[in-house]
């Protein structure tokens, strides 16, 4: 691979493993995930609770640190850096300056003690040293980036005085303080009301071609998929099984996994009875060797209890992981 | 300017000595207010401030002539009317134990600047002894005419001792300096300038500092155990004084089956006599011969007296002989469980009461400790709420006037509620015997009356040791009892560097 | 439809256990405790009562005597044995007494939201008096016994144990099964025995740890200060009787033996009860 | 549709309930539901809808019995629901987290027979032979009745609270959001099963969500629930197409639908606001602050609930204006 | 508003703890058995003294009455006067009470100054040797017999090192400066027993709390944002979790103002535990009475102090 064509991509990923070694056994949280999060372009990585999404983003992020924890990957490269080599320092000062990270539970994610000035100051302070007076300029830009009234007041203030959309707006507002390359956003959306839930979303969009930065966003509902996401990566049991661009997935689903998924879905056009995907996540303890769907799936056969499928067409726009896939269908 | 320290385990309590009791307050002031009298090691007084004294012929009237040289730190002499004040706001406002014993006293008064005369009811051969050495000298010009009781005395001290206190902090220190005049030792006043007892609230710490030269003096006795080890450190002596008083164990005849001589003879021959004093004092007990009256008092000792003997087996003879049994075959006698109250803080008694116990189960009976801080002791004795009890008397130097406190049915301290028509006779003769030397053989006969009628058991008298830094320090003066030892006037005066 | 496929999750309580094992400084210090419950069981095996006075007095340790002897000529040995038994009987006596009260406030404060505000006021109180002296003062004054002694320690250490329980009790309250066994029509009973009192469970034990090795100090103290009972032998007790004597600074034996047992016990309940919580805690067990 | 001539079966009339903010003595007090109503008819599913903090939760828990109201009465059969055991077994509730609602120290008998239990309805042998029944009921192998709650996962739990539900023979479910904290895929075979267990014991439940897709899919009728205050209720397919109340047709337009070309529609129309501080809300009707349509009478006074259409109502001040 | 709301309603239960403390010990100390004369006169008293005593300091009277005129006094700021000393209380007591809040206050300094990094290290190597020393000396200090620690640093560092003063709390000969210098010399040995005994308390919740906060999703945010685990630690966690610490302080405040006799007692130190101590042994019910309302007071504000510390660390309890 030359060094121009790693270019176009803000992140690279490849191979990546996430163990935990617990009481209970070892648990496989991630593995090998690789996906290319393309400059600029908005990345949807969704799958059931426990399929391993935060993990996979908090390893990126270098924040699986845990002693109990074992992350090894084959490629890992932000922007053609690549990560893997790189120092732990060397990688403290790429956090939030070029690739940054918004949480899902903004009020668990804001410190409760420091105002608002030292939580989104601190980012200036650290990567641009700057002073204490200018920290909290920027802080009130930040504030006005992302639509808090009355920014030059609220600077001031504590998480706990601020509603809930607010919250998120703050979190986000700490990931873009510094126009990083890639914003990995984990779940962003899911504790909000719909209302705000839109309010968010349009405000991510809005950022995000502002500043031009390439987005990873983690969610399982699909109707966020379906409203920013370029690209998606479907996660199961630890594992990418499909991934293709935001209409083919919905569109032409090729795993019976996604399939299933998108056909329990609930729609408010529509109140047709739902049909659940029967069964279990599965568990992430000492996995079995075959596809981690085979007991769920509708189309499984022997092999696919025996054989883990592995990801195809290699490098393909839209490649899943399936020994059955669905029919191609054409769409019109 | 030479310092002396003295450590103490207490504070002062209360500065004004017609009214304190705790021994740190004796011993502070001790230093300030005269008696007329001290005290020797065999319990005889003689001339301190008083020159003379004696009776009239009808024992109705007695007289102290005292010094004429003797002022208070302020310059205002000190005359027979401040004795004949000090006798009369005691009297008038019932100060303590001294009152008890103005009882029998109708008028006092100073008949000139060195005489002072008292009318009593009754003859009372011990009158100016127990009132020479007993009563503190207080300045009637700074004390008030009434409220005594209530007078502080806590700042502008005026003393008439060797020193004189001019502050203290509570819990730390009371500091003293030297009075210019104090004519009763040789060098007309104190060798040393200024003086300070200092609290320390734990011995062994109090002992520590005396080895790491931050304490001249202990004033406290020290226990058998620390006596061993400073007895070797380098630099410390240790004085002896006998005590005048004696340490006991009273039987309450109020209480079932003590009522019962055989029972109380049991237990007088089941107690360890030699071990006690062995052990418990490391030899620094002597025997009272089961006397009342202790050997330490060379004038009034009864020397045919007889110590019981300890003999369990002779105990365990007498219980039978009076239908005792042991039917659960438990080794005791069935029933003669007895609890014995005492101070827990007092070292030496809680020790024994240890090697009571355990020398009377040998004699089948069965003893319980009930050791318990002082105050609640003390309560329990004075209701006679115990079975036996363990304690010491400081000073009993005069059987007249100590005698009828513990045999008379109503003697204050009658804790063994001894209530016997043929002891009250003898104690009505000992008190109207007109001279000592009358009333001796009246003590002796009832000290061995209730010697046999075991009314109560004193095991010994002790011997104090005291410490002191005889490398930087000489001539101390020691004098008998803890109340005394080598922190009384004369010693703290004449103590000196050496040089 | 029913496709029971048992996840590998561990019962919490097992995990408790699985991650407590792995603690060595805890699993070594409950087999501490074991050892001093086994010896203060087995005392009168051990070593005879340690009456009788001897005339080797403050003989340092030596193969007759293994922990020397005190001022009497008694064997210190028999008297840690001994007092083995005396000083854990206060322990978990006065603990047992603490964690009744303490749990019943607790549990009831957290349970009845009406009784919360002046039970939580007179725990809050109760823990702001000088307990040391007060402790003083009441055994002084009633007369120091090893009941005297349960009692005063117990009652001056049973807030502590209010307030964990009631703050464990308090997140029980609020969690939904609680609800649902109110909407099954379930009655305060009901609800406290079957559903809060297991929960605080964990909690009580740990509890009964901390509170009995506190109130080994606490007896220790008191005995120090001459308000121990005299008839027994607890670790206090021998202590006093070297202060008493003066052999603090003569005799090492006879402070060195009962300090370190006091310190045994209060160092191994201590961490054991640190371990338990650390392996109870999801947080802090890491794994 | 159900016939809603009879007399219904359970019945709210004017709840209200107010806590102090922060659940602190010295907060401010405020409403947390003002005035609602609600009827339930037998074998219907209603469904409250509303954003969080909105007083669902708090008006479940009144009609279950678990809260005090501080005025207004529920009914059962017209009759005034005293809170007593044998009444209360009558309306269950199915509780949000899967995860701490079943404690974890009972085994799944044990947490399905609490209900037999505390009433006395069955010992020995016939407690678990019910247990049994119910397990199968929700699509459990009896055999797991043995096992506790940590073995399951989350949907599986979520069965074993409503088989403890279930064992009351309740007429009425109250579900507090039973499926929002599930997954997709687990949440249509909760929701199914609630559908089924309906038609075959003739229950009637309340069924709370904040997804508008899942009343749809559950509920008959619907109720819009803001700030406390109920604002809109109607047939489910009325309210969810033909919303009346600006506020329903705010939350209908930012809910998003799995498919690209139809959520791509939505970006940039949001509407801007956020909810006011409850304990601090201005006079008048309570989404004035957010509501496009706002006008002075807005400021005034509440609005009351006023019938649309043939079921339907809502509470707007344009509505009354129309 | 609120903030004084807040502020009120501590003040006001302030209050009410003091009272209860009060009047728990005003019944306690006047219910149990005992004759407060008898240490006055001695045992040798007689009838007619004791019934005169007695009335002299109202004990005869009903105690409810001695209760509300109690109350009544105590409103004033009058304590009464000591039994034996013919002082008013507030005088005997405020002899000893400076030097308990000095040497309570130094030791909770130092326990504080060294409580933090311990916690800290502890926390942040857990289950590493460094944790695993740290519990393990913080709790040996804690659980050391005081006495015992206390005797052995006066032999080894005061006597046979000759560093430190046996007992006492100041030379009184030194002066000015050198007067500071003294206190802080007498002070070193039993302030070092109070720290040791009341340290591992602190540091085992900072690292038990501490532990968790590093956890905590805003400490994970903070390293997202680049933040180095020293800044993560100091400046994101330990002011979440000094929190529960801070409770802690407040709560064991009145253990350690009134716990002190023990310390007291070895290194002869004038505080108000030893007063007490002696009082009890005095029955001198005015001054033992007069040291638990000062006792209460002195806790009552400390924790006034603490709630307040708390509202500057803890924004939430602000609004
Ligand atoms: N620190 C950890 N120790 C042990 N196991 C962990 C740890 N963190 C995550 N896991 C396990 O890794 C698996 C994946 O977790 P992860 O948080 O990535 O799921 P997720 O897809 O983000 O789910 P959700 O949608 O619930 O957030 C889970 O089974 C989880 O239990
Ligand atoms: N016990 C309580 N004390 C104080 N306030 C409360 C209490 N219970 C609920 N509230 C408040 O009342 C309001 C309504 O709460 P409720 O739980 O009913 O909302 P909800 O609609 O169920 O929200 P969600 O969707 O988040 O579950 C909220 O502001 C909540 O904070
Ligand atoms: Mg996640
Ligand atoms: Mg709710």
């Amino acid at each position: 691979m030359t060094k121009t064509a790693t270019k176009d991509l803000a992140l690279q990923v490849a191979g990546l493993n996430v163990r935990f070694k617990t009481l209970r056994g070892v648990v496989e949280a991630v593995s090998d995930v690789s996906f290319d999060l393309p400059s600029g372009s908005v990345l949807a990585l969704v799958g059931e609770s426990g399929s391993g999404k935060s993990v996979t983003a908090k390893s990126i992020m270098g924040l699986v640190r845990a002693n109990h924890a074992e992350v090894s990957t084959r490629t890992l490269q932000l922007c053609g850096q690549d990560l893997k080599t790189m120092s732990e320092e060397g990688r403290r000062r790429l956090r939030g300056a070029q690739i940054a990270m918004v949480f899902q539970d903004a009020l668990s994610a804001l410190n409760p003690v420091l105002s608002i000035a030292d939580q989104l100051g601190e980012l200036f302070r650290i990567h641009r040293q700057a002073s204490r007076r200018e920290a909290r300029e920027r802080a009130i830009e930040l504030l006005r980036l992302v639509r808090i009234p009355n920014a030059e007041k609220r600077v001031d203030d504590y998480p706990h005085q601020f509603s809930g959309g607010m919250r998120q707006r703050l979190l986000i507002a700490a990931g873009i303080a510094l126009k990083p390359q890639v914003l990995i956003a984990d779940e962003p959306t899911t504790a909000l009301d719909v209302t705000v839930q839109a309010q968010i979303l349009d405000l991510l969009d809005e950022l995000r071609s502002a500043m031009g930065m390439s987005v990873m966003i983690i969610t399982h509902d699909l109707g966020v998929v379906a409203r920013i996401a370029e690209e998606v990566a479907v996660m199961y049991g630890g594992r990418i099984v499909e991934r293709a661009g935001v209409e083919e997935i919905f569109d032409a689903p090729r795993h019976p996994y996604t399939a299933a998924l998108l056909a329990s879905a609930p729609r408010i056009s529509s109140r047709a009875r739902l049909t659940p995907i029967q069964g279990t996540t599965p568990v992430l303890i000492n996995p079995k060797p075959g596809c981690a769907f085979a007991p769920r799936c509708a189309y499984a056969t022997p092999i696919c209890v025996n054989e883990r499928p592995l990801l195809t067409p290699d490098g393909a726009p839209h490649c899943y992981a399936c020994h059955h896939p669905m029919p191609e269908v054409e769409h019109a | 300017q030479s310092l002396l320290t003295v450590g103490t385990t207490t504070d002062v309590v209360n500065f004004n000595p017609l009214v304190g009791n705790s021994k740190t307050d004796t011993w502070v002031t001790n230093l300030m207010y005269p008696r007329l009298m001290q005290m020797h090691d065999d319990g005889t007084t003689s001339a301190l401030v008083a020159t003379d004294w004696g009776y009239s012929e009808d024992g109705l009237t007695a007289w102290f002539e005292i010094r004429g040289d003797m002022t208070w730190s302020d310059g205002t002499p000190l005359t027979a009317a401040d004795i004949a004040y000090t006798v009369t706001v005691v009297k008038a406002e019932s100060l303590g134990n001294l009152a008890a014993k103005l009882g029998g006293m109708e008028a006092v008064n100073a008949v000139s600047d060195t005489r002072v005369e008292f009318t009593l009811r009754s003859p009372d051969a011990i009158f100016l002894d127990y009132i020479g050495f007993w009563m503190p000298i207080v300045p009637s010009h700074v004390f008030p005419e009434t409220g005594v009781k209530d007078f502080a005395n806590d700042a502008n001290w005026v003393s008439a001792g060797p020193f004189v206190m001019t502050g203290f902090e509570r819990g730390q220190r009371y500091s003293f300096v030297k009075v210019e005049n104090y004519p009763l030792v040789e060098n007309g006043s104190a060798h040393v300038d200024e003086l300070e007892y200092r609290v320390f609230p734990d011995l062994n710490a109090q002992a520590l500092a005396l080895r790491a030269g931050e304490l001249d003096v202990i004033a406290n006795p020290i226990p058998p155990a620390i006596g061993r080890t400073l007895a070797t450190a380098p630099g410390i002596s240790l004085v002896e004084v006998p005590s005048l008083g004696w340490a006991h164990l009273q039987y309450n005849l109020s209480r079932d089956m003590l009522d019962e001589l055989a029972v109380r003879q049991a237990l007088a021959h089941a107690v360890d006599y030699d071990a006690i004093r062995a052990i418990a004092l490391q030899g620094l007990g002597t025997s009272t011969n089961s006397s009342v009256i202790s050997p330490a008092l060379a004038f009034w000792a009864d020397p045919d007296a007889q110590e019981y003997a300890f003999d369990p087996a002779l105990s365990r003879q007498i219980l039978e002989d009076a239908g005792y049994t042991d039917a659960n075959g438990d080794g005791f006698y069935d029933g003669l469980t007895f609890s014995v109250i005492y101070d827990q803080a007092a070292g030496e008694v809680a020790n024994w009461v240890q090697i009571v116990k355990d020398s009377s189960a040998e004699a089948g009976i069965r003893i319980e400790l009930s050791g318990m801080e002082r105050n609640t002791y003390l309560q329990r004795a004075r209701d006679r709420d115990f079975d036996l009890y363990a304690g010491s008397w400081g000073v009993m130097e005069a059987p007249p006037s100590y005698m009828p406190l513990i045999f008379r049915a109503n003697g204050n301290i009658n804790y063994g509620n001894i209530n016997d028509p043929v002891i009250e006779e003898m104690l009505d003769r000992l008190v109207t015997a007109p001279t000592p030397d009358a009333a001796r053989p009246i003590a002796h006969e009832i000290a061995r009356y209730a010697a046999e009628n075991v009314y109560d058991n004193v095991l010994y008298y002790q011997t104090f040791q005291f410490a002191y830094n005889s490398d930087n320090w000489e001539g101390v003066v020691p004098q008998p009892s803890d109340l005394l030892s080598i922190i009384n006037p004369l010693s703290l005066a004449s103590i000196k560097p050496v040089n | 439809m029913s496709d029971i496929t048992p996840t590998a999750d561990i019962r919490p309580a097992a995990r408790t256990w699985r991650a407590f094992r792995k603690n060595p400084l805890g699993i070594s210090s409950a087999i501490i405790l074991l050892v001093l419950a086994t010896i203060a069981i087995l005392a009168p095996y051990l070593a005879k009562f340690p009456s009788g006075y001897g005339r080797n007095i403050l003989m340092p340790p030596s193969p007759e005597n293994w922990f020397g002897t005190d001022d009497l000529g008694r064997d210190i040995y028999a008297q840690i044995i001994w007092g083995t038994r005396i000083s854990m009987t206060i322990g978990f006596a006065a603990s047992s007494l603490a964690i009744m009260i303490g749990v019943a406030v607790g549990v009831l404060a957290a349970y009845a939201k009406r009784l919360d505000a002046p039970l939580s006021m007179l725990v809050d109180v109760s823990l702001a008096l000088p307990v040391l002296p007060l402790m003083i003062l009441i055994a002084a004054l009633v007369g120091p016994s090893l009941q005297t002694l349960i009692v005063v320690i117990a009652l001056f250490s049973w807030p502590e144990v209010a307030r964990v329980v009631r703050s464990q009790a308090l997140s029980v309250t609020k969690l939904p099964y609680v609800d649902a066994a109110r909407t099954i029509g379930g009655s305060h009973l009901w609800i406290i025995i079957r559903h809060i009192l297991p929960a605080v469970a964990p909690i009580i034990i740990v509890a009964v740890v901390l509170t009995a090795s506190r109130a080994v100090l606490s007896e220790a103290g008191l005995a120090f200060l001459g308000l121990g009972d005299p008839e027994t032998w607890s670790w206090g007790t021998v202590l006093y009787n070297a202060q008493r004597s003066g052999s603090l600074t003569i005799a090492w034996w006879a402070t060195f033996f009962p300090s370190i047992a006091i310190l045994i016990l209060v160092v191994a309940a201590t961490l054991v009860s640190i371990a338990y919580n650390d392996a109870r805690n999801p947080k802090t067990r890491e794994s | 549709m159900l016939d809603h001539t009879d007399a219904p079966l359970f019945e709210a009339r004017g709840l209200s309930k107010s806590f102090r903010a922060g659940g602190h003595i010295t907060g401010k007090k405020f409403n947390a539901v003002k005035d609602a109503s609600l009827k339930l008819y037998r074998g219907e599913t209603l469904g409250i809808v509303g954003e969080s903090g909105c007083g669902k939760s708090t008006l479940a828990r009144m009609l279950v019995g678990l809260e005090v109201p501080d005025g207004g009465d529920v009914l059962l059969r017209g009759q005034a629901l005293v809170r007593d055991k044998a009444s209360r077994r009558a309306v269950q509730m199915v509780f949000q987290d899967p995860y701490l609602s079943l404690n974890p120290r009972l085994t799944v008998m044990d947490i399905i027979a609490e209900p037999l239990d505390v009433h006395g309805l069955a010992r020995g042998a016939a407690r678990k032979a019910r247990v049994g029944e119910l397990l199968d009921a929700v699509g459990l192998d009896p055999q797991v009745s043995s096992r506790f709650p940590h073995e399951f996962s989350g949907g599986q739990r979520q069965r074993i609270g409503i088989a403890r539900a279930l064992a009351a023979d309740p007429q009425i479910l109250v579900c507090d959001e039973p499926v929002s904290a599930l997954d997709v895929s687990v949440q249509a075979q909760v929701v199914n099963l609630l559908i089924d267990l309906q038609a075959r014991f003739g229950l009637s439940i309340i069924f709370i969500a904040h997804d508008l897709a899942v009343v749809r899919a559950m509920c008959h009728r619907t109720m819009v629930m803001y700030m406390g205050r109920v604002v809109e209720v109607g047939d489910t397919d009325t309210v969810m197409q033909h919303p009346n109340h600006p506020y329903t047709q705010m939350l209908r337009r930012s809910a998003l639908e799995p498919d690209p070309r139809a959520a791509r529609l939505a970006r940039g129309t949001t509407p801007k606001g956020e909810p006011p501080n409850p304990a601090n809300l201005p006079q008048g009707c309570v989404f004035q602050s957010r509501c496009p349509l706002v006008f002075a009478t807005c400021h005034q006074a509440e609005p009351d609930l006023l019938a649309v259409g043939d079921q339907g109502k809502a509470a707007c001040w344009h509505l009354e204006a129309r | 508003m609120q903030i004084l709301g807040y502020i009120g309603w501590r003040v006001g239960r302030g209050l009410l703890t003091f009272w209860f403390a009060v009047t728990v010990t005003f019944f306690l100390v006047r219910l149990l058995p005992g004759d407060p004369v008898l240490v006055v006169s001695g045992p040798e008293m007689t009838e007619e003294i004791r019934a005169k005593m007695l009335a002299d300091f109202g004990l005869d009277q009903p105690l409810t009455t001695q209760y509300v005129a109690y109350m009544r006094e105590l409103a004033q700021g009058n304590l009464g006067v000591s039994f034996l000393r013919s002082q008013p209380v507030t005088t005997v007591l405020f002899e000893r009470l400076p030097w308990t809040l000095l040497l309570t206050s130094s030791a909770l300094v130092f326990t504080i100054l060294l409580g933090i990094p311990l916690g800290v290290l502890a926390a942040t190597r857990a289950r590493g040797w460094a944790d695993r020393a740290v519990q393990v000396v913080g709790i040996v200090g804690q659980s050391i017999f005081v006495p015992s620690i206390g005797i052995l640093l006066l032999y080894t560092l005061g006597l046979m090192a000759g560093l430190f003063p046996i007992g006492g709390a100041v030379n009184p000969r030194a002066v000015g400066f050198d007067r500071y210098l003294s206190i802080a010399h007498h002070m070193v040995l039993p302030c070092m027993t109070l720290v040791l005994s009341s340290l591992a308390g602190y540091v085992l919740t900072l690292r038990s709390t501490l532990i968790e906060t590093l956890g905590e999703e805003y400490c994970d945010l903070a390293r997202a944002k680049g933040a180095s685990e020293r800044r993560v630690v100091w400046k994101h966690a330990l002011r979440n979790a000094l929190l529960p610490t801070t409770t802690l302080i407040g709560l064991q405040l009145g253990f350690l103002v009134g716990g002190a006799v023990l310390t007291e007692t070895i290194y002869a130190y004038p505080g108000i535990g030893r007063a007490i101590y002696e009082a009890v042994g005095q029955m001198d019910f005015p001054v033992l009475q007069g040291a638990f309302v000062l006792l209460a007071a002195t806790v009552v504000v400390a924790n006034l102090l603490t709630d307040l510390i708390y509202g500057i660390l803890d924004p939430r309890v602000r609004s």
